[in-house]
């Protein structure tokens, strides 16, 4: 079992439910700060956008904010440089697209991720039929795999998935990608399924974007992600201060 | 039709443009990279696709809609000005003369009578220049499909007559404003609205790109161009062809018709847009669902293309392209934009036929390499993909300036 | 072809659409009004064209350029979806699909064909909107014939991309400055300057109107389209054929398409432009070389016509026109702008094809008389003489202006 | 005999060259004045243009007269009104296009011109395959049919058209429409050929613009017709002055 997991299973058995924020590396000079508030804040673990100049998963606050990265000269090897300096030690869980590994080599890219202090991985446009070569290059690096289940996947595929997950398994509340949304969604359903095949812990993303939304998806997964609500704070010029009151305002939401 | 109905590692049988494998890799390229949530969506269609291309019903309607609404088959035109000029036998498949003037249709027609068969009653499309999208609001309107398609908003500013064309083919078009507002950032954002929809709605890509199935299934709903050019020469007494030229963007229009020669002893070519040369300037790559090969730098970001064509204007190329490049089966090579207006000129004023701008480029590309890569005598097919009536204005404004 | 050897009256023989008389006469129409100086020119062409389209040598290359170079045979589609809605079946002539996006094309190759046989290496045109004269120009770049076309000066600058179209094939667009500067000018000036070089020079003329030979050679180099539907009608099972229907300026493809069912117990309906309505609203004249029927006041001063569609723009009509409405074999209504943006909208919405605004008087007129002239159940072919996309511009413009 | 060609032979025969000049009629008030000052300074005969919307034959000067005179509001009935006011007598011919006596109705024409002094008519769009009705519409009201010949006119079609002549045979000295022209043109082959086949007095036109060009067409010809360098002068604005020096020079030009 991957270190990740070991970790996340710990984390469930107290019976606390996961807070995983969600960064673009690189957004803005001070983003290294924002990690650390919201791990202050009460985050379990965080993940670490590396920034896609075509991220097809993601809605227009997550595509701005990583285009601006890229603007600023965010790269892997700047990113991980950063990654380097941060004082606190939650997991880290890289999320990006899976050209941006291929291109930089799939040992090199586990390399520089183990040895930045990253210990997952979502790749959403990466299924399992094409991941065997990423599979066998993150095993040897402790980098866990995360899959994604959304609510259109069949049952068959969905126990594979969740077999294959490692860490977490990602469940997708609702058919879109990321960004606001006002609906509570399927996350409830598909964690269920998830459930039913596996005693991997689940967490719900895509669309949580309140702490109300939060509590409710924590009444039924392990955990929660929170991406484009909070990259919104940042992109309006927030603050390392207010990236903690957002964070808190989650954490009490589903403590 | 080109489909076997045992689907071997290309590579194995040593016939080409058979069908990829299971999971829809040609060689090295291909496959499906997509978000979970599309998953099912592209599976469904994989199976929809083999399906309905085994039954006669569906490719007997299929070719009659091809024969009574789009106007096929094209004629093969014998360039007899042309080929005196350059001392090579040039004869040219007409798909400017297919009902909204290019290849496109061929496609469309077989996506839109596939969304039906599937039970979905909409269909979402990319477009650069607005071909593709005037294509599938056309073949949509024809079955009373609803129609979205998405444009970068700069192609919407630079088309607006193709915009207005798809409305009023009763198509909804929305300008994509991320990114580089262009045709790259027009097919992100259809992913990114197929995720929503994919219960009612088929993406109907305009390319041999995109996750397995599409890049198989348009090139063989692109195969009727080969297959009619094949015996169309046939019947003119054409025995042997050295060599069938395309121009390249994603790869439909060549990958059609070199599907008509791939197993004989003809050259294949396919000209890129300098800006856009994926074989040329790229390396492999992931992007839009497909392994294949990409314009990017060095840290995998994928670059913008630059093309006096819209059509023209992609970072990429369909993987079986890829394939085709990387095994020597076919080769690629980029024509320049200044190198464009004038084989335009040159095709209009000798041959009565103003080319796409697309389609210039490999036209371009016969006046260059005429008694050079293409011996003096050789017998070549051009794909003539599309008219240039799109394209007019631009070329007005272009040899305005420079007087 | 419905050449016959034996030219008869046509009235004697009861039979329609065959030759003219000797002169040139349908009934009391057509004939050859034209200066002494052009006489000569005229009958050398009458003899040329009677030579030539007796000599199977001549017509097996026209058809087969037609075939080749221009996209024949159109396709007959089935109009199912606004069939539905009107409860009549109709079924669409595809002359959109022709290269050049009109019938124009048919005529054009036939009369460069006989240019080039005649001796003469130079044509020159009228044009309105400029369908013809992009067709001439395309024509004649094939076979590298030199072109001239005349074009009103308001018409040069309301279709500056066709100006510049037919600049690209090699053309030069002379503006004609006199009278109200659009085709009726056009045609003057053209005449005009055909007689100062008769010798080397053809006047291709874009109509079935003129001077015998020319309305009875245009009919015949447009009859293709009726031939060609009548078989492919049968081939599409539809053995009793209620009706014809077909836009009419000078009524070139009206009579192209009439010519396939003349003499079968099928209603022949010609619809002119309201502001062009030289059946409704005209009387006999002779204009343009030809007697037909003119708009005129009451001193024979020649009225402007005036219509949204430039190729509807003409106060005249064909003189074998005026003949099929006197004899009554032939029906003529006319359809007012108003109504034609909205047909226009009608069958691109249901069935994914932009007519031309010349045709989309046609299909105005079905869309208001399906249940009354036209009763229900009825099997009706509209020739669908040409593409929109040249209007899209114009009717962008109109729909704005409607908001 | 047509009383025109009675009169037009009776001038040969003393061996003076007949000047024709051409007017379109209704193109200034005074058109009439015009004429009277032609006839003043030595002209034998006059051609009344009627003017037509479609000139087929005319170049641009007399397009755009026709074109004044039209929208000065010229007809059939106001122009021959205004005839009957001339206080001069020589030959009026008529000159236009077809659809005017057409739709004026064959017998009407030919009555109205009779009435208002006309004895002949060029209609340069009637040839003589066309002719049959016009011709019997006038030969009761003793107007004069002239034909054009063309430097273009076979041999065969010019002994017919000579021979259907009435009046005089108007031999056309190039290919062109009515206008300027610089070069000598084929006026004198022309004459020649209908000589050959006839005796009718033969007049050239088409493009007489000066003095000169006239003497010369006179060396073989019986007279001249002079269109539009004449209009040109009116158009530029000369009164009945500027007319009688301008036919006044043509005149001793010939003489
Ligand atoms: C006329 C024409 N040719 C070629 C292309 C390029 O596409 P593909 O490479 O898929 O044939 C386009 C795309 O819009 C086109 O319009
Ligand atoms: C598409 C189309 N239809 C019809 C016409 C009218 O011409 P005709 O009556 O000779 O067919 C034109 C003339 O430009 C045209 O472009």
């Amino acid at each position: 079992m991957k270190s990740l997991e070991t970790h996340l299973r710990a984390l469930r058995s107290t019976g606390r439910k996961a807070l995983v924020p969600y960064f673009v590396a690189g957004l803005t000079p001070d983003w290294i700060q924002h990690v650390e508030a919201a791990v202050h804040a009460g985050a379990d673990a965080v993940e670490i956008g590396i920034p896609f100049s075509d991220p097809m998963m993601d809605g227009v606050v997550i595509q701005g904010a990583a285009l601006r990265a890229l603007e600023a000269g965010t790269t892997l090897d700047s990113l991980c440089a950063q990654l380097l300096t941060l004082s606190t030690s939650v997991p880290l869980i890289a999320m990006t697209y899976y050209n941006i590994f291929h291109h930089y080599g799939l040992e090199r890219s586990t390399g520089k991720l183990q040895s930045s202090g990253v210990s997952g991985a979502i790749v959403p446009d990466l299924p399992p039929e094409e991941a065997s070569d990423w599979m066998k290059a993150s095993a040897s690096r402790d980098i866990a795999n995360i899959f994604m289940v959304a609510p259109s996947t069949p049952p068959e595929r969905l126990g594979r998935l969740a077999r294959l997950s490692e860490g977490f398994c990602y469940a997708s509340a609702r058919m879109a990608v990321t960004g606001k949304s006002s609906e509570s969604g399927q996350g409830r359903r598909v964690v269920e399924s998830i459930r039913a095949v596996s005693d991997i812990p689940t967490y719900i993303g895509i669309g949580i974007s309140t702490p109300n939304q939060a509590r409710e998806a924590c009444e039924v997964s392990d955990g929660v992600i929170v991406g484009s609500a909070l990259v919104q704070v940042i992109l309006n010029g927030g603050g390392a201060d207010d990236v903690e009151n957002f964070v808190t305002s989650f954490r009490r939401s589903i403590d | 039709m080109l489909f076997r109905s045992e689907r071997n590692e290309v590579s194995d049988s040593h016939t080409f443009m058979s069908a990829p494998d299971e999971r829809g890799h040609f060689g090295d390229f291909g496959g499906r990279f997509v978000p979970e949530a599309l998953m099912p969506a592209c599976l469904e269609l994989e199976t929809a696709f083999i399906d309905a291309w085994r039954d006669p019903s569906f490719t007997t309607e299929y070719r009659q809609v091809l024969r009574e609404f789009a106007g096929r088959p094209t004629p093969v035109t014998p360039l007899d000005r042309l080929s005196e000029q350059l001392g090579i036998r040039i004869f040219a498949k007409r798909e400017d003369l297919a009902h909204t003037g290019s290849h496109k249709i061929n496609n469309v027609v077989g996506q839109t009578l596939l969304t039906k068969r599937m039970g979905k009653h909409r269909v979402i499309a990319e477009t650069g220049a607005g071909q593709h999208g005037v294509a599938t609001a056309t073949a949509s309107a024809r079955l009373g499909l609803e129609c979205t398609v998405y444009m970068g908003e700069i192609d919407t500013e630079r088309q607006a007559l193709n915009v207005f064309r798809m409305e009023l083919l009763g198509a909804t078009v929305v300008p994509v404003t991320s990114g580089s507002r262009t045709l790259k950032d027009a097919v992100n954002e259809a992913m990114r609205e197929w995720v929503t929809c994919v219960d009612d709605t088929h993406y109907c890509l305009g390319s041999v790109m995109g996750p397995h199935p599409f890049p198989w299934m348009v090139r063989e709903m692109q195969s009727i161009i080969g297959i009619e050019a094949a015996q169309q020469l046939k019947d003119l007494g054409v025995e042997n062809l050295d060599m069938v030229v395309a121009c390249v963007g994603g790869g439909s229009n060549a990958a059609g018709v070199f599907a008509g020669f791939a197993n004989a002893p003809t050259r294949l070519v396919g000209i890129e847009a300098a800006g856009g040369s994926a074989v040329g300037k790229g390396s492999p790559g992931v992007l839009h669902g497909m392994k294949s090969l990409l314009m990017q730098d060095e840290f995998g970001q994928i670059e913008e293309a630059y093309s006096i064509s819209a059509g023209l204007d992609y970072p990429g190329i369909g993987p079986e392209h890829a394939y085709l490049a990387r095994s020597g089966r076919a080769e690629y090579f980029a024509i320049g934009d200044s190198d464009v207006i004038h084989a335009l000129q040159v095709l209009s004023l000798s041959e009565g036929i103003i080319p796409a701008l697309e389609t210039a480029h490999a036209v371009a590309w016969l006046l260059q390499e005429a008694g050079k890569e293409i011996p003096l005598g050789s017998t070549v097919l051009l794909n003539l993909s599309g008219r240039g009536d799109k394209d007019v204005a631009q070329v007005r404004e272009i040899l305005r300036g420079q007087r």
